[in-house]
């Protein structure tokens, strides 16, 4: 894989592996030069401020902008001007604003190459789920979700490797509500890099310090190991 | 002569029936229509059935329509937000129903309900809870559920110009929804932030073209709804929702 | 009816009801203020030329124009800027241009209120056959009538009463292939104003000089008289 | 960097195989784009699908590319056309396969395509020849026809302005199919009457947002289809056919 430069500032005594910022840094490696990209809300938010120099990519927001820039300063706010996850942004010159028809006509018509989401689990065979715990008080809410799994080329997760208590998030099949079937291509965790194949998970890279068996242990599937 | 500019939102609002169904554009605030909205509750059409994306924020706009018992029917894509709590508290105790629809299911729905399709095939939700009970089929190897379209008897948007026509523009992302509703209703009644002579526009530059548009009301400074909610504004205020119900 | 100013220049000798130029003056009154109007190629076209004063029309044209204007000086000539028929036109103010989709999303979506097309054929139901002769030697083209007589909320015909050659051309059936079912609403031909109702045809008007059995000779099912 | 400007219609037009599907913009000759027709002419790919709302006039353009044999079916609305002599000819001589789809439908159908949706229903058609063999069903009511989308490997379309994105302008009615097929096709190539600054357009007023386009190449003075027809221009002339086969 490309060699690169994880920042190790702000990790605490605690940290093992790659931190949320790490984790952002190290997806945005794989967003190839000249890519529409839409980012989920969270984390993958943070790719856009790690792609790699000398590439150009741009942002989609499902609420009706490709060309999608940083945030504004306070002269530049305006509150018509937000992005998926209700947040203000910018646009960059060459940006262009459209509707919810055409926009999603985008992400479902197969023209945004890399979507980068997080997931609750992820199965064995690239099954996302990541929208509902199906509890039964739960208010249920999609947003573009199943759109996206559905729609765009490729399919990127960052996710933490286990939940809170310490689950594994990767299973043999999700346990909850699924929000697309064999839709995740690959997986960027706390822990490891780890890619969805026909064969089944394969692990193809590791978090400094962290063992495969590290990961295995932590992981509800039998891992490929490619290194 | 065509001429769109009515007088009021009242007097735009005034045709609503209890039962009818409205989409109200909007993504969150952005592109809010909230003196129609407000409007709306003022005229007290009851049992609604609301198009949004949202649910809306604090206890003005969408959120007071809400409180005020007038919507008994939500088909939105994210129930959730930010200072969402009249809705989640509605739906768990009974008192609203909610059809879950993905956005751009939601959209392509609302596009579909002003183009003359009455239905049409996805691959958004096939596999997942949201396609219980949908027709699927099989297309070149891959399947896809079936879905219907949506109008409705009503659409209230907001737009940054308008035209006496009807011709429409927006600001940015406020657009969201507004183009596709303003096709999918009977009668499309918009607020605007400034009326603007015919021709101003430029006929390459109009996103919603005159036709979708039934009746315009110039709203010059229209209130932002994340103020309103920072302000803890509660819309109508018990003292004029008094008033205004002694006046019906 | 309306009472109405039928000009009465350039008929011939032969001229019998009315002419081209009527036909187009007589429908043209029953276009209501602030209709949004498509008009087909031929003496439909002509229609635009009487509407009367005091009424606002808008004309679509489904190649992508809403607020079509007069024919353009040498001065305005856009090849470019055509309508249906490829014919120059002009935009008013008020007009705007859009894409086929969008364009044919307002005929099929039920937002235009009247269109205007000639016939080969009508039958006393209201089906149209108004593409094909169905000749087998025939180069078959519909462009957009189809969607029109689907999508439109309202379809009058002008057309001549018969053939050239003197056979009816509103039958019981159409022999020829059809535009679409049921879907017409009214009849202006040279000699009559004949409304498509759920009794039948119902004849309205009479152009000056022609009497109801001259039409009804002329006609291949039974009318009804509404004078 | 995103720079999608190549050098030449040539080069563009060089990925194009034998077999391939080709949208065509353009209705009559308003944003039929002639350089990059004729690029395909010299290019002299065989067996084409080519989908256009028309089958073009005179003898260059669209009309050129069917009388050079490149072209097995046409999908189109209105195959005649003032000045159209050369698919007549072929087809009426089984040289060439038509399927004939209503305007509305197929506009609806290439959008289709390019919004991920593999079939929809409409009123269009329905009771006439050109549903005959499609599936009917019955949704409140009344009957509508299934129809499946349309998708391309590549669309030639014409430009007003583009920069280097990709986002286009188009100009009055020339805009017509272009937008939608160049969602609908794998590769989009756009001949362009202008390059501009990324900026330059602005981002409320962008017709085709560069995401679906891939290759532009600048045309500044493009040929117009009924001054060549009227001038009674042949393409490739004889002489010009010689030579370009013998460079092949």
């Amino acid at each position: 894989m490309t060699n690169i430069n994880i920042s190790q500032a702000n990790t605490t005594d605690q940290q093992v592996g790659w931190n949320r910022e790490q984790m952002a840094q190290r997806c945005a490696q794989d967003i190839e030069d000249g890519s529409y990209v839409n980012l989920g809300i969270g984390i993958p938010e943070k790719v856009a401020k790690y792609v790699p120099d000398g590439r150009e990519v741009i942002y989609h927001t499902e609420n009706g902008l490709l060309g999608m820039g940083t945030a504004p300063s306070d002269t530049e706010l305006d509150p018509d001007l937000i992005n998926a996850g209700k947040k203000p942004v910018t646009a960059i010159p060459g940006a262009s604003y459209f509707h919810h028809g055409d926009s999603f006509a985008m992400i479902r018509g197969n023209h945004i190459d890399v979507c980068v989401l997080g997931a609750m689990q992820v199965s064995s065979n690239g099954d996302l789920a990541n929208w509902s715990t199906g509890a039964a008080d739960a208010i249920p809410a999609v947003g573009g979700a199943m759109d996206l799994v559905a729609g765009v080329k490729t399919i990127y997760i960052i996710t933490q490797h286990t939940t809170k208590t310490g689950a594994a998030k990767i299973l043999p099949e999700c346990t909850f509500p699924l929000t697309g079937q064999g839709v995740v291509s690959r997986i960027y965790s706390d822990l490891a890099v780890i890619d969805v194949t026909a064969d089944g998970l394969v692990l193809t890279e590791l978090a400094p310090g962290i063992s495969f068996d590290y990961v295995q242990q932590r992981t509800g599937v039998v891992l490929i190991n490619a290194l | 002569m065509i001429d769109k500019r009515v007088a009021s939102c009242a007097s735009a609002i005034a045709k609503i029936n209890d039962g009818d169904t409205v989409m109200i554009g909007g993504f969150g605030e952005a592109g809010s229509p909230i003196e129609l909205i407000h409007a709306l509750i003022d005229h007290g059409a009851k049992n609604l059935t609301v198009i949004n994306n949202n649910t809306g924020s604090g206890r003005v706009g969408l959120a007071a329509l809400i409180e005020n018992g007038q919507v008994a029917k939500m088909i939105c894509s994210y129930p959730r937000t930010a200072n969402s709590l009249v809705f989640p508290e509605l739906y768990r105790s009974g008192k609203i129903e909610l059809e879950l629809v993905p956005q751009g299911t939601l959209a392509e729905r609302i596009r579909a309900g002003g183009a003359g399709v009455p239905a049409f095939f996805t691959k958004t939700s096939v596999g997942t809870p949201l396609s219980e009970g949908k027709e699927q089929r099989n297309f070149d190897g891959e399947y896809y559920v079936m879905e219907r379209s949506l109008k409705a008897d009503f659409a209230l948007i907001k737009a940054k110009q308008a035209d006496r026509y009807g011709n429409l523009v927006f600001n940015k992302t406020a657009r969201n929804f507004a183009p596709i509703m303003a096709m999918a209703a009977t009668t499309t009644l918009v607020q605007t932030n400034e009326m603007v002579e015919l021709g101003d526009i430029d006929p390459e530059n109009v996103v919603t073209p005159g036709i979708f548009v039934n009746e315009i009301i110039e709203v010059t400074q229209p209130q932002q709804e994340s103020a309103l909610v920072s302000a803890g504004v509660i819309y109508p205020t018990p003292v004029e929702l008094n008033t205004s119900e002694g006046a019906k």
